[in-house]
This record gives structure tokens, sequence and C-alpha cells, in this order.
């Protein structure tokens, strides 16, 4: 078995009265990919905004390479190797495609303003080397978006947007990435490139290991190794693909969150 | 590479050669330009705008007796109250070699800002407007002269009105504007001077509505005098503020600043028995009520507390215009030399060009109308004021 | 003791001014989270609007007849104008910018507020200078063992309070209400049960700035003095007051209103030299709770929506 | 085929060539009649030429490309044309020191304008109370001079760091809370600034502060005339060109930080904070320094101020002052130099042109920026997409992506 990089203990979030999760723990492995599952509501998107810092859970501990980062900002835990994408893609849409994924590369460098200003050359090369990464990075994803670097994220469809956000997040070689809904809105023709996405990630970034968030049954399915169903912030299962589609309580879970929404 | 040389130097000689044309200058030669400045836009354009009147009514007046030797326009520049808009003012008037002399500002701050402007360029500055001593004292200059009185000569004044009336316990309230702090000190000084004594100064803030916690602190302090150092609005939100919480037997008294018919309006009722240690009342002479006759059969808008040395100094400008043609350090010699007789009285400079002959009055207010004292039914016994011992 | 109960009367006056206006402010932020700082210039415009009014019914006579009725028709009718005012302001001006990002907006109102504050300079006869505002609220004044109370403060701080007991009876038990309430928990929510997202907005854009009418009036008529730039000064308090009670909260509001109102009075009174210093004082009260709690008094810690 | 395409581009060289030097031509008459003439019509006239040829160029996309192509092909000539018009034109104006006067003015103001883009363009952070660290700077510089005898060079550089700390400070208790609380705050210390400068002895309260010494260079007083062929130059003349080196630093600076990492930084944090610090970028680290950066700029810009007229009060350094900056970004074009240059030069000129329209000033400028928010909230000029001249991105530039995307 490889070795955990990131894992959960006991994780409890609470806002105010409300319980967002509730003493979820988890373990992710090199290589693998984790899919988190759940009905709408169940709290999937906080796991993630607490691993990435935007909150600080109440309780438990999260452990990235046996370190616990619970309570760090976002920017430190970006910078120690875990990146994410945002259910509603979060571009930054008034600039390049390129200049999204330079942003990506943000932890990789240090001491900026001075450097800018007066280590011109130094960082003219460092530049160099990151915009051939960069389109590396965007070739292997989208050939369009490669051929295209100057154009401004705002104005791609929403597909290649989902693309985008993902080079984003790999252009730093994170050792972990969270993928939150990368297949929300997408028609079966979409989903399909995406999961071929997805794997191809551990392609180009050997070891990582990637946990996903994901509504559609068929890509998790299809991707993820080892699956945590949560519902209301409590877990509710755990194992393969067709260990957890078996348990009664998940297909409870999943036909009462459908009648709701029916 | 060579084409796009000639190009570029084709461009720049049309750029230098545009440029430098510059626009034409009129040559006629009976024709001298004297300039005005003031606040003609802003919150100080009413003053502005009456002097600025004033000033032209002089101009014309002289130039309407036929015998004067140029033929005089005026340049009439805004300070908007701004310093840095009263800088390029003074620097267009001053730098404009047709001008040979200027009559200057209303606020102080502005004034403080371009005696350095009109003395580089050893232009005549006539000051209608600004009380901070500074500006004439605070340098060695020969340009800038002043024909109204400075604020430390309208305080005296006041001191002497406070002691007239045995009102010698004092509280000031001032707006912490330059106008404001500088009255106070003064009049602090002029009631020193004279036994008495101020127990407080507050300072509130111009554009401040609520006095609320001042007054309550000059209700504690009990003074028989409460003296108001800054302008109108506030001084009438003050009063009004005064007489609710009770403050009725104190004399109320303010700077030339509250001198305005907007005092009475505002405060009503609240304004009887008032008193405003004012500029010189017009209407006190013959040349002032001639003055105020031909103003007011041109003009609609008030010649506000200012016109009267707008119009004088016009007429200081123009005589040593006369006197010594369009030579502007001829004109500074001749102007700090002399003295005049305008229709605020004699002018008369001190070394430093400050007039410090007269030209101050005390009113009271009467039927919200301001009144000179001595010609009110107070002064008259008809009415008591409320405070009187 | 009679010094500071004076004060206090004078501090539940500023309070119940600032409140007003900080309603309104916390309502636009409820609803489509921007901070309109034109709102401040939309009381002086009410006090601009009322004198031409009242000058007009005093031609026409109608004041000496039956003044405290003519009165109120007019308050009601400049409530009126100002709440159409503020559909004005939202269909003109924040209507097309809502797609833009938020600093757009927000520095457009900025703007707005400077061209409602110089149009009324430039266009009102001497509008420079300060107006005297007519006096609306019943004169005379109540003599309480020393402590002078005015009947029109007395007014004031009724009328405050009716306001806010109406517009909290609105948020409450009203249609209307259930709906702002909505918008501001979850806009897309609202849509989806059925709600009417454009009118709600409207309605709030003509409640507050009905409110800030109102407001510049009852300030007009206590001061007897109004001048085209109390605006600004007006509505950056009442947006302090806002921060202060917790942006999106109405209660918030009001007691955020009393709290700046009363340390502008007290400190001013009791801190040396304090009087001068007014203004910076309640602006440190304002960075204090952005420091310490940016929610605001009653507001519960923010959770940034991700 | 080949034969038309050579003929084609034969036609459009020859026409390609004329057009850079009749733009040079027409923007250069324009601004002579914008900048010298003093007749508020010609002035008006000619501001309306410059807006009607704007728009034409911007509506329409054959003229756009047109002068785009022509002007990036002759950017040279443009760049050695513009810099000797800006370093001969004070020569042309000896006898009038008010235009020059006016034109060193327009100068501070264009590094103030940048300096604010820093945060307003730039980073998205709305600063209202940006005419505060101008004044911070301007009264820190003035200070320093009257009060210690420090000597103009150390005093400006205390004076843009002394506002840069400032910056910081006022950008602490905004870092976790919204735009709008930001708007507030800079509101807010506008405000106080302005109270205290009025109420502190110290500062000279309302008076101000008066003979600020003019700058010392090669052991002479800017302010003595310079005696050049014959001809005295009046002192504007010496600022002029002092004046001009900063702002040319100040540009040179700006370029540097905008296609740096910072600047893209800064632009990551505007366009979406939370993706931002998921990013890792540390995005208070990076409000902060826009702060600082930009109130480095206004403490400069302040400095050279004071020292340029000698007499600075609280009243240079009001609210208004702070609305007018903002404009002028606004107005060039947020987070763009070049734009922001442009609205700094044409909002400080064009009020002392239209000096007889003064009481509409201030209702001008806030019209200007709300038609310009609604109507073109890009500004003047548009934001621009980075480009690089990387090795790897040549094949990319032959493609011109850009130009048809």
């Amino acid at each position: 078995m490889a070795e955990i990089c990131l894992s959960a203990n006991n994780l409890t979030m609470k806002f105010g009265g409300l319980v967002a999760i509730d003493n979820v723990s988890w373990a992710l492995h090199q290589n693998e990919i984790l899919g988190i599952i759940g009905p709408n509501g169940a709290g999937k998107t906080t796991i993630f905004n607490v691993v990435s810092g935007l909150y600080t859970p109440t309780s438990g501990e999260i452990v990235f390479k046996s370190n616990i980062i619970n309570g760090l900002p976002p920017y430190k835990i970006a910078k120690m190797g875990i990146k994410r994408t945002f259910q509603q893609s979060r571009l930054f849409d008034n600039i390049s495609v390129l200049d999204n994924v330079l942003v990506g590369m943000a932890t990789l460098s240090k001491g900026t303003l001075v450097n800018s200003l007066f280590r011109r050359k130094r960082m003219a090369k460092e530049l160099d080397e990151n915009i051939q990464k960069s389109l590396g990075i965007l070739n292997h994803f989208s050939p369009f978006l490669a051929e295209n670097p100057y154009r401004k994220a705002g104005d791609l469809v929403p597909g290649e947007r989902r693309k985008l956000e993902i080079c984003r997040a790999l252009a730093s070689d994170p050792d972990v990435l969270l993928l939150d809904e990368p297949a929300a809105g997408m028609d079966p023709n979409e989903s399909a490139e995406l999961m071929e996405d997805i794997l191809k990630i551990r392609d180009i970034r050997k070891g990582i290991g990637i946990i996903l968030i994901e509504h559609d049954m068929a890509v998790v399915q299809k991707t993820a190794d080892y699956i945590v169903v949560i519902s209301y912030g409590k877990e509710i299962a755990r194992g393969s693909f067709a260990e957890v589609s078996s348990n009664p309580l998940v297909q409870e879970a999943y036909l009462g969150s459908e009648n709701e929404n029916a | 590479m060579s084409k796009k040389l000639v190009y570029a130097l084709l461009a720049i000689l049309m750029t230098v050669g545009l440029f430098g044309c510059g626009p034409a200058k009129p040559a006629e030669k009976q024709t001298v330009k004297i300039g005005f400045i003031g606040p003609l836009s802003g919150g100080g354009a009413a003053v502005g705008i009456g002097a600025k009147n004033s000033f032209q009514l002089k101009v014309d007046e002289v130039l309407a007796a036929g015998d004067y030797p140029y033929n005089v326009v005026v340049v009439y520049e805004d300070d908007a109250s701004d310093p840095a808009t009263g800088v390029a003012a003074a620097t267009k008037i001053a730098s404009d070699p047709d001008v040979v002399a200027a009559a200057t500002h209303w606020n102080s701050p502005v004034g403080l800002a371009t005696v350095d402007v009109f003395h580089k360029y050893g232009m005549a500055q006539v000051f209608w407007g600004t009380i901070h001593r500074d500006i004439i004292y605070g340098n060695d200059y020969k340009e800038p002269v002043r024909v109204i009185p400075t604020s430390e000569q309208s305080m005296e004044l006041a001191g002497d009105y406070a002691k007239q009336f045995g009102i010698l316990k004092w509280v000031i309230i001032n707006d912490t504007t330059d106008y404001g702090t500088k009255i106070r000190d003064e009049f602090t000084a002029a009631i020193e001077k004279r036994g008495g004594e101020v127990l407080e100064a507050i300072g509130v803030t111009v554009g401040q509505q609520d006095f609320s916690a001042a007054l309550s602190r000059v209700a504690e302090l009990q003074p028989e005098g409460i003296f108001y150092a800054g302008v109108t609005t506030e001084a009438a939100g003050v009063r009004i503020q005064a007489v609710k919480m009770g403050l009725t037997n104190v004399l109320f008294m303010g700077p030339p600043g509250i001198q305005s018919d907007t005092f009475g309006e505002i405060t009503g009722a609240d304004a009887e028995g008032t008193f405003c240690s004012g500029t010189f009342d017009v209407n006190s002479s013959e040349a002032g009520k001639a003055f105020v006759e031909a103003y007011n059969a041109k003009y609609t808008e008030p010649f506000e507390q200012n016109g009267p040395y707008a119009y004088d100094s016009a007429a200081i400008i123009l005589e040593a215009l006369k006197a010594v043609g369009p030579d502007r350090a001829k004109i500074v010699d001749y102007i700090l030399s002399h003295s005049y007789q305008g229709v605020i009285g004699k002018i008369e400079w001190d070394e430093y060009g400050q007039n410090y002959v007269g030209g101050l009055t005390m009113y009271v207010n009467q039927d919200q109308k301001w009144v000179k004292y001595e010609d009110s039914e107070y002064a008259s016994g008809k009415r008591t004021l409320p405070w009187a011992k | 003791m009679n010094t500071f109960l004076q004060l206090l009367i004078s501090a539940l006056l500023v309070s119940s001014l600032y409140s007003l206006v900080a309603v309104g402010f916390t309502m636009y932020v409820g609803v489509i989270n921007l901070a309109n700082f034109s709102h401040g210039d939309t009381c002086v415009l009410g006090t601009f609007l009322m004198m031409p009014l009242f000058l007009y019914a005093t031609k026409l006579g109608w004041i000496s007849a039956s003044t405290g009725l003519v009165i109120l028709i007019l308050i009601i009718l400049l409530i009126f104008l100002t709440g159409l005012w503020g559909a004005a302001i939202y269909t003109i001006l924040v209507k097309p910018l809502l797609a833009a990002p938020r600093l757009i907006l927000l520095l457009a109102t900025v703007a707005a507020g400077q061209v409602i504050r110089e149009a009324i300079r430039v266009i009102y006869p001497n509008g420079s200078n300060p107006q005297v505002f007519p006096k609306l609220l019943p004169s005379g004044s109540l003599n309480l063992s020393g402590i002078t109370l005015g009947y029109d403060s007395l007014t004031i701080i009724f009328l405050t309070i009716i306001c806010i007991l109406s517009l909290n009876f609105i948020i409450q038990k009203t249609k209307m209400g259930v709906a702002m309430r909505a918008v501001s928990q979850n806009a897309d929510v609202a849509q989806m049960m059925g709600i009417n997202i454009e009118q709600t907005i409207i309605s709030v854009f003509v409640i507050g700035s009905a409110l800030a009418g109102m407001a510049g009036i009852l300030n007009g008529s206590y001061y007897g003095i109004t001048k085209f730039n109390l605006g600004s000064n007006l509505g950056i308090k009442g947006f302090s007051a806002a921060v202060i009670g917790g942006l999106g909260d109405f209660k918030g509001a009001i007691v955020g209103g009393v709290l700046l109102g009363f340390i502008e009075v007290f400190a001013a009174a009791y801190i040396p030299n304090g009087s001068q210093y007014q203004d910076v004082f309640s602006f440190l009260a304002v960075i204090a709770f952005l420091i310490f709690r940016p929610s605001g008094i009653l507001g519960e810690k923010i959770f940034e929506k991700v | 085929m080949e034969t038309i395409n050579v003929k084609k581009r034969k036609t459009q060289f020859a026409l390609r060539k004329l057009i850079t030097p009749f733009l040079l031509i027409i923007v250069v008459a324009l601004l002579y009649s914008i900048v010298v003439f003093d007749n508020w019509l010609i002035t008006l006239i000619s501001l309306a030429i410059g807006t009607g040829l704007f728009v034409a160029y911007a509506k329409l996309p054959a003229l756009k490309t047109l002068i785009t192509e022509s002007m990036r092909k002759d950017r040279i000539l443009l760049l050695i044309v513009g810099v000797l018009a800006i370093i001969a034109v004070p020569l042309t104006l000896r006898t009038q020191p008010y235009i020059i006067h006016i034109l060193i003015i327009a100068q501070i103001s264009i590094i103030l304008a940048l300096g604010l883009n820093f945060q307003v363009g730039s980073t998205g952070i709305p600063n209202l109370g940006y005419a505060a660290f101008y004044g911070v700077g301007a009264y820190t510089s003035a200070l320093l001079s009257t009060k210690l005898g420090v000597s103009f060079w150390i005093s400006i550089l205390l004076a843009g760091c002394i506002s840069a700390l400032f910056g910081w400070l006022v950008g602490l208790p905004t870092l976790k809370t919204r735009s709008y609380h930001m708007a507030l705050v800079s509101i807010a210390f506008g405000l106080v600034t302005y109270i205290l400068l009025n109420n502190i002895a110290f500062t000279g309260g309302p008076n101000g502060i008066k003979n600020v010494p003019p700058p010392e260079l090669f052991g002479k007083s800017l302010f003595s005339s310079l005696r050049i062929f014959g001809h005295t130059f009046p002192v504007q003349f010496n600022f002029y060109y002092f004046v001009l080196v900063f702002v040319l630093l100040a540009f040179v600076v700006s370029r540097f930080i905008f296609n740096s990492k910072v600047g893209l930084y800064f632009n990551a944090v505007r366009e979406d904070e939370i993706a931002a610090k998921c990013s890792g970028i540390n995005t208070s680290t990076m409000k902060l320094l826009a702060f600082s950066i930009g109130a480095f700029f206004a403490g400069i810009a302040g400095s050279l101020y004071a020292h340029y007229i000698g007499y600075i009060s609280p009243e240079n350094f009001n609210m208004n002052t702070s609305l007018q900056i903002l404009g002028m970004v606004i107005m060039g074009g947020m987070d763009n130099i070049a734009g922001v240059g442009i609205g700094a030069f044409i909002l400080s000129v064009a009020p002392e042109k239209f000096r007889s329209l003064a009481d509409f000033r201030m209702l001008a400028t806030g019209l200007i920026i709300l038609l310009m928010l609604m109507f073109r909230p890009s500004g003047i000029i548009k934001q621009q997409i980075r480009k690089y001249s990387s090795k790897y991105l040549m094949s990319e530039n032959s493609t011109q992506g850009e130009h048809h995307g």
C-alpha cells in the first residue's frame, strides 16, 4: 500500500448551531483517487473548505505529510502542496489563460517585490521556465488552450474553463488535488472527456493523491478507487463503488434526496 | 530607417513650430491689464462676487470719468477658496506681462500660498480680504499690502466693547479652521489685556451640527459672554442650541465672519441682541453711502462684507498706475509709499504694508438685521439687552 | 446631573437621525450586497425638495390655515418623492451595473453622491451657502426641573420611533417583508420560491430612500439650517452605524445608530478638548469594530460564502 | 495569388507610412490647442474633436486595427518624437510660465494616479481617502525641511516611506473584511487625517506650513531662474524637468510591477480573492503591498508638491482631491498605466482651461466618473492582456490569436 498523504481524523465543523461535518474521518493515499459523495447539502464542499484552510474546523484534525494543518491560512496550505478547484469555477476572468496558470505557480517563488524591481534578469529566466511549463500542462489537457494562451479566461466555454482550473491547480506540482464537482453541468460527452482528464492527472504528476467530490455517479464509478459516502455531515458508508452502491443506507440517502429534488 | 528619421525630425519641427508661435498678443498701447482674484465659485462665492462687482464698479467709474490715461481691462480669476487653485490663478496673472497689479483673495490659506508667487514676479498684490497676520508680517516682501484690517484690530475692538459692557468672563467656541483659531487667540489676547478672563476655548469643526457637548460645558462654566470664533453657519447653530439649553442671559458675540444677514434669517428671534465685531459700516460716511447707491444701481448681488475694501483696492491700484505708468516695480513702490482716502476712510500702511487706520464697526442684531451698535435701539435705551447688568 | 440629562437628550436626537440613515444602508447591503454611498446625499435631497414645497405651500396660504395637517401632508409627499428617487437610483444606476464587479458599482454610487451634492449646489439658488430650513415642528419647550426639552426634539424622537416600528411591521408581518428577508438570506432560493427579486429590491430602495428623506427633514428642522454638503457626512455616519450594528441587520442598524450617537455626544462632552475631535471618535469606534468584531454588535460571525 | 498579395501589401505599406505622422500631427495639434490656448471655447472644440476621434477609433474596428498596427510598427519613432516633444515643450513656453505650471501639476497628478491605480485598478480595493496619503507625504517632507532643515532628497524619501507606512496601517483593519469596509475605512482615514492636520499645532493647523524650501540640485536652488543664451527661463522651467524625472521613474516602476509577478498577483486578488488564496497567494500581503506602494507614490507626489509650491495646508488634501484622483484613474482606464497617465493629464489640465466654469468643476468630475463607469468602465484605454516575450511563445505571436479572438 502506498503512503498516506492526507488524512482527516474525527473532523467536525459547526456553524452556530448547524453541524455541517460531524466526526468524519478518511485517509488519502498517494496515487489514489478518493471519492467523497453524498446528496446535496451533505457537507462535501465544507470538507474542502476546511482542508484548504478557508474554514477552521471546530474539532478534529487534518494531517498532511504528518503535519497537522488545521487553521493554517489557505495560502500556506496551498504552498505545502494542497490545491483545489471550485464547484462554480473560479477563474481570474479578466486575465489571460496563461496568466491564470502562472498564478497557479505562485507557491513556487519567493521574494516578489524586491526581485521584480531589482533582479529582473533572474525573474525573466524564471518566467521563461514557468511559461514553458504552463504551456506543457495546458497542452496536456487542451491543445486549444495551449494555442490560445492570450485569450481572456472569461471568454472560455464552460468545458475549457474546467480544464483551465485543473491546469491552474496542477501548475505548482501539488501532492494533493481537491476536485469539487468538476462534472457539474456537463453533458455525457463532456464528462467522458473529464474522466480521461482526471485519470491523466496521475500521469503528469506521479504520486499525487486526488479527492473528488462528485454528484455524477458515472464519473465516480469510472475514476474513484475508494469512496466515502456522507449524508447530513455524517459518514454512512465507505468502500469500493460496488460496495457502497449496494449499501441500503446509501440508496436511501440518495433516493430520499432524489425525491426532494423531484 | 533614414525615412523614419526624416519623419521624426519633421514632426519635431512641427511641434516646436506650433508651440513656438504662441497666440499672438494684442499690442494696443493704451490698454493695461489689472488682475482680480477671489472665490468666484464654491462656498465663498457670494463674498467673492460681491468684491468682484465692487472692484469692477470702481474701474468703470474711473474710466467713465474720461481723463484716465490708460484703457484698463480687469482679468478675473477664481481661486475657489482653494490654495492650489489660487496658486494656479496667481501664476496665470503674475506671469502675464501685461498685468501690472492685482487685488486678491478672501481666504487666508490662499493668500499665504500666493504671496510668494506675486513676490517672485514683483507684482503689487493688494489684499481686499484675508485676515491672517503672516500674509503681511510673515515676510519682508514689498509687494503685498492689505486694505482690510487684521483680525487683531477687529478683536481689539471686540475687547473694547466687552470692557465697556463690563463683560469680562468669557468662553470661546471656535471652529478649527485658520479663521476660527486665529480669532480665538486674538480675542483671548484682547480680553486678557483688558483684565478679563477666557475660561475656556472649546473647538468645534466646520460642518458640525450638534453642539450640545460644547454648550453643556459652557453651561457648567457659567461665563458672562460666549464668543463664537468662526463663521455664520455654525455660529447660528451654536446660538440656536444655546438658547434651547437656556443660555439666554449671556452676551453672544462673533467676529466679522458672522456678519451676514443669513445669521438673522437662520436664528430668527434668537438672534436678537447678539453682537458682531464687524467690518466697516459703509453707511456711516458720505462716500460710503455713495458707493452703496452706485453699487445697488448696477448689481443685484449684495456686495457683502468685503465690497468696500475691494472698491478701495481698485482705487489704490488705479491711482498708482496713473501716477507711475504700467511698470510693476514702480507701482509696488508707489502703492507702499502713499496713503489714500477711500470709502472706508483713510488708508495708511504701516512699515509692512498693513492698513492700520480704522475701518471697523461693532454691530448688534436688531430685528434680524445687523445694526451699528451706536445707532441701535439698544444703545439709545429703547430696548434692553437680556444680560445687561 | 442636569448636564448629563441634557446630553442624553441630544444623544438620543443624534441617534435617531443616524438610525434612520443606517437602516437604509443596511437594507441595501442585505439585499444586493451593495454599500450605496449616495444614500447620505438622498437625505439632503429630501431637505432641498422640502424647502421649495414649503415655500410654495406658504405662497398658497396653506401654512397659516391649518399648519399641522398641511405639514403632515407635505412630509408624506416628500417621503413619497424620495421613495420615487430611490426607485430611480435603482433603475438608472444600480440595475445596469448589477452584473459588473461590485467595485464598479460602489464607485458609481460614490460618484452619484457627488453628482447629487454638486447638482444641488449649482441648481439651487445660492446653493453654496447654508439655507434656512423652515420650522416644521412645533416650537416651544418643556422645562422639567432645569432641563429644557424642546417640543421639536420630542417630535423627532417620536417620529423616528414611529418610522422604525412601521418598518419593523413591514419586515416582520407583510408579504413584502418576507420577500425582503428571503432575498437577503439567499437570492437564488428566494427566486426558486417564486419571489419577484427585482420588485423586492426596488421596494427596498424605495423604503430606504424614503427613510433617508425623512431623516433629512428631521435633521433640517431640528438644526434649522441645511447645506448641500451635509450628505457626505450623514451618509458616512449612517454607514458607520450600520457597520457597528452588523451590515444587513435591520435591528443592528438601529442599535448601531444609537451607539454612534451616544459615543459622539458623550465623548465630545467628557473627553477634554473632545468637541473638535467628535468625528475622530466615531471613526475610531468603527475601525475598532472592524478589527475586533467585523460582524457588528448583533451579527453572528460571518462565514464567507465559497 | 502571390503577386496580388504583394501589391496589396505595397499599397498598405504606403498608406501605413502616412498614418503615424498624420496621427502625430492631429494629436500634437489637439494637445497644443487644448493646453496652450487660453480660450475655453477652443479647448472645448478640441476636446470634442478628440473625443469624436476616439469614439471613431473605438467603434470602427478597421480604423482601430489600422491605427494600432501602424503605431505598433512605428513605436520607436513615436517614442522618439514623444520624448523630444515632452522635452521641447517648455522651451517654447518661455513666456507662459502659467502653462508650465499647469503641466507640472499634471505631472504630479500622474504620479498620484499611477499610485492609486495599484489599489483601485490592479488590486481592486476602493480607496476613497487617497488624498490623505498625499497629505501625509507633503506634510512629512515639509516638516522635515522646515523644522529640522533636512535636505530635500532625504525628506522626499522619508515622505514616501512614512506615507507607505500609513498605507500599510490603513490596510490592516480591512484584511478580513469586504470591499465596502475598505471604502469606509479609507474615507474615515481621509477625514481623520484632514481633521488632525487642522487641529494639531505642530503641523501649523489650518494655516499649514509656509516657506518650504525648493529642492537643491548641484548646490543650486531650483528657484533660481536659468539663463541660457541670454534668455531667462522662469523657475517653473526648472521644476518641469525636475518633476519629469520623477514621472518617468513612476512610469518605469509601475511598468515593472505591472509586468512582474506582483502585478499578476494583484490582479488575481482583484479577480477572485478566494481562488487567489487557494492558489497560494498571501492575499493579505498583496493588499498591504498595493496599499503601501500606492501610498509611497502619493508620498513622493506630496513631497514634490510641497517643495514646488512652497506652501501646503489641509485644504489641499481633502475629500475632493481624493475623488479627483479617483476620477483620473477611472477615466484613463483602471489597471492600464498609459491610460491612467492620460486620464490624469486630462483631468488636471481641463479644470484649468475651464476656469470660467469653475463652479461646475466638481459636478463635472462626478459626472465623468459616473458616465465612464456606466458606459465605459474600462476607461479610455482598456486594461491589456499581459504579453510575454518568451521564446516558447514565439510561435504564438505569428498566429496573432489575440487579435481575432
